[in-house]
């Protein structure tokens, strides 16, 4: 364990906006595409029982 | 045709294939969470500073795994393309069509990660390195298939269409590839390279692939979901289209 | 011997025509018949190899037109619905090289005898092709007709926007091509001053 | 029965397409006037200084015979798409991706090879000379004609589609990258002293690459949007 603080760990050893930022976006863009095949996939599911 | 005593030949109908795809989702997704979640771990609590690049080369935790995604993704859907054209199968270019969203996703994660290494490593947010290049443009070739689909209205011709664009591309990324690395050693521009130093820790190396493993499994639990949306909105559209025609027997006489 | 075998063909997700068999004799006509929107056209761009069926096959001469390939184009004329002539070219021109992509004879005096033949007077041959009447350009794809040497001939709407005069040289060509020994596919929406033991109709059900 | 042999096939399409290129002669014209005008704009843009502007010579170069060509792309199939020439085209008893490769030469002859003819010319307003300008001529010519073929295909895709010509330069442009890089690249290692033979290889190997693969994917691309 390298971290001596939460604050040295957020730090990144000055580099903390570049790391954090490229993590962030990757979670931020992975929740959306989840989010969005989910609401998908429930827009397909209500007009397939509107067919039936 | 069983393997492991499963009825492969029965899956390969959208119909069947949409209830198998529902059950496998949830496995991929817990694998996904658990192995990114140990990756991660890996990657900052693990893996050492490193005595060059300081801590900012932890960012190849995303960048590597996301840019070796969008070059998979890649030639996995133009195989399905190639398969859906060879054998005239509609399966496969649902696969192919769902893919190309989540492909396209992780070459943007890769040129942004990229360019967030870039910064601190070189000095610049773009490079004109032979990999980052390739990346871009298989970015514009990504968008290139997404449109092409979006544009044309009759689905066969758009399943088929944007196939071929999608095996002509498999061919050029790695053409452009090796003309900018060319290029490069024509400029004599600043000679970089993506790939970290020489001596990686192995614990670090873990870390990559760990969290390679989890984008495999976030795939094919986001691909399988959105094939599945695939089939249901066709089969909607098919079912209308029955409607429409009421009367479908040519009598000869 | 032309024949389908249980074809069926859609457009799009629609459903236009299903088992569909029929045979066509050396010396014979069939006519498609069906209201707008019944799959006559399509019906015929399966026919020439330019669609694929959804099932069922096409056979010429026994062999499926998918092995045959260019054998097989090499046996049709086809008229569609679109004229195929270049309007910036002249009637003689545009037949010369059709002609000539066709593997017909296609010298000048070939063609303007076919012209004349659909009743194209030679004051039109010479004119880009753009300042005919719609009815002058279809008798300029017609045309073709009197140059092709194919057994098989597929053509859709051949008598629409055409004068009287017009429709009974097409019909007199299309019998000279029959009692050669040719085959017609045709769809159409009027009925053929032809022998009733020569034709056969398909109706297509909306 | 009668069947045209290829040579004839190929002859007679093009000469239809050459034939109607002279009816249109303004259409010509016009693509050459768009290359001497984008090429003209640049030293107004970048300044008059020669180092300059042999510098960016290449580049800004070939760029324009790419967008000269990707402009004249929509001219390749869609007219016979619209008047129904292409159908009866696709029913020749001869190999389709032959009757292609028919096509995107007449094509290059109206497009591309008034480009290479006068890029002597547009060399001279950027300072090139001697030995880089004729580089720069051969390595057009041995580039545009991979331009076409490779435009065909994306124009046969995106044929008889809403905003296909929007569509058509972002299929295409990714596969233009490689022929721009060796051609641009062969009049810089020209004027660096390096000496070209290696770049101008390599846009013949491209040249060849496609001469073997995009005619047969346009014919393929064709089929599918005729269906």
């Amino acid at each position: 364990m390298q971290w001596g603080s939460p604050s040295e760990f957020w730090a990144m050893g000055g580099y903390g906006l570049y790391v954090w930022t490229s993590f962030g976006a990757t979670a931020l863009c992975m929740v959306w595409e989840v989010l969005a095949v989910w609401r998908r996939q429930a827009a397909a599911a209500v007009e397939r029982r509107d067919v039936a | 045709m069983s393997f492991m005593g499963i009825n492969w030949f029965k899956y390969s109908s959208p119909q069947a294939f949409h209830p198998l795809a529902g059950k496998m989702i949830p496995w991929f997704s817990a694998a996904a969470l658990a192995l990114i979640g140990v990756g991660l771990y890996i990657g900052f609590f693990v893996a050492p500073t490193d005595f060059q690049q300081g801590d900012a080369y932890r960012i190849i935790f995303v960048h590597v795994p996301a840019a070796w995604m969008s070059m998979f993704l890649y030639v996995i859907m133009a195989a399905w393309a190639g398969i859906g054209l060879g054998l005239n199968a509609r399966p496969s270019f649902m696969m192919a069509q769902a893919i190309a969203p989540t492909g396209a996703l992780f070459t943007f994660l890769a040129l942004l990660t990229g360019s967030m290494w870039g910064k601190p490593t070189w000095g610049a947010w773009w490079v004109w390195d032979a990999r980052l290049t390739s990346e871009l443009i298989l970015l514009f070739q990504y968008i290139g298939i997404i449109s092409l689909r979006a544009s044309i209205d009759d689905l066969r011709r758009a399943d088929r269409a944007s196939a071929v664009f999608a095996l002509v591309g498999v061919v050029n990324v790695p053409i452009i590839y090796f003309s900018v690395r060319w290029w490069n050693t024509l400029h004599q521009g600043a000679s970089v390279s993506m790939t970290a130093s020489p001596k990686m820790a192995a614990t670090m190396v873990t870390a990559m692939l760990v969290m390679t493993l989890g984008f495999w499994m976030y795939s094919f639990a986001v691909t399988l979901a959105r094939v599945r949306c695939v089939i249901a909105e066709r089969e909607r559209q098919l079912s209308w289209g029955k409607n429409a025609s009421i009367q479908q027997v040519a009598e000869a006489r | 011997m032309f024949q389908t075998v249980a074809l069926s063909g859609s457009r799009g997700e629609r459903l236009l025509f299903s088992d569909v068999s029929v045979t066509v004799k050396p010396g014979t006509l069939l006519a498609v018949v069906g209201e707008n929107g019944s799959g006559k056209t399509s019906f015929l761009r399966m026919l020439c190899g330019l669609l694929s069926p959804d099932g069922g096959a096409i056979l010429w001469q026994g062999e499926d037109i998918r092995q045959l390939k260019e054998l097989y184009t090499a046996q049709l004329t086809y008229v569609g619905h679109l004229n195929g002539i270049k309007d910036e070219l002249t009637p003689v021109e545009n037949l010369k090289l059709s002609a000539c992509l066709a593997g017909d004879k296609s010298s000048g005096a070939i063609v303007q005898k076919a012209l004349e033949a659909v009743g194209l007077g030679r004051s039109v041959h010479r004119l880009p092709t753009r300042v005919l009447s719609q009815g002058q350009k279809r008798h300029v794809a017609l045309a073709r007709l009197w140059l092709s040497t194919r057994p098989l001939w597929l053509l859709d709407e051949p008598f629409a926007s055409l004068d009287t005069a017009a429709t009974s040289y097409l019909t007199q060509r299309l019998q000279a091509h029959l009692s050669n020994g040719g085959m017609v596919v045709i769809a159409t929406h009027q009925e053929i001053a032809l022998p009733t033991d020569s034709i056969q109709h398909l109706r297509l059900a909306r | 029965m009668s069947q045209p042999s290829m040579s004839e096939a190929l002859r007679g399409v093009v000469r239809r397409d050459l034939l109607l290129a002279m009816r249109h002669r303004s259409d010509v014209a016009m693509s050459v006037f768009f290359v001497v005008i984008v090429a003209s704009l640049f030293p107004l843009g970048v300044g008059p200084e020669q180092a300059v502007l042999r510098m960016i010579a290449s580049g800004v170069l070939w760029v324009t015979a790419l967008l000269a060509c990707l402009l004249s792309l929509g001219r390749l199939f869609t007219a016979d798409y619209l008047d129904g020439v292409l159908e009866q085209t696709l029913l020749i008893p001869q190999p389709l991706a032959v009757l292609v490769v028919g096509k995107v030469f007449a094509h290059w002859v109206i497009s591309g090879l008034p480009v290479v003819l006068l890029s002597p010319l547009l060399g001279l307003q950027f300072g090139l000379s001697g030995d880089s300008l004729w580089v720069l001529t051969l390595s057009l010519l041995l580039g545009t004609p991979t331009l076409s073929m490779l435009g065909a295909i994306g124009a046969a895709l995106t044929l008889g589609l809403r905003g296909s010509g929007l569509l058509v330069a972002l299929l295409v442009l990714p596969l233009f990258v490689p022929v721009l890089i060796f051609g641009a690249g062969a009049v810089t290692s020209s004027l660096a002293g390096i000496g070209s033979e290696a770049n101008l290889s390599l846009l013949g190997a491209c040249f060849l690459l496609s001469l073997a693969f995009a005619p047969w994917a346009t014919a393929v691309a064709l089929r599918i949007a005729l269906e």
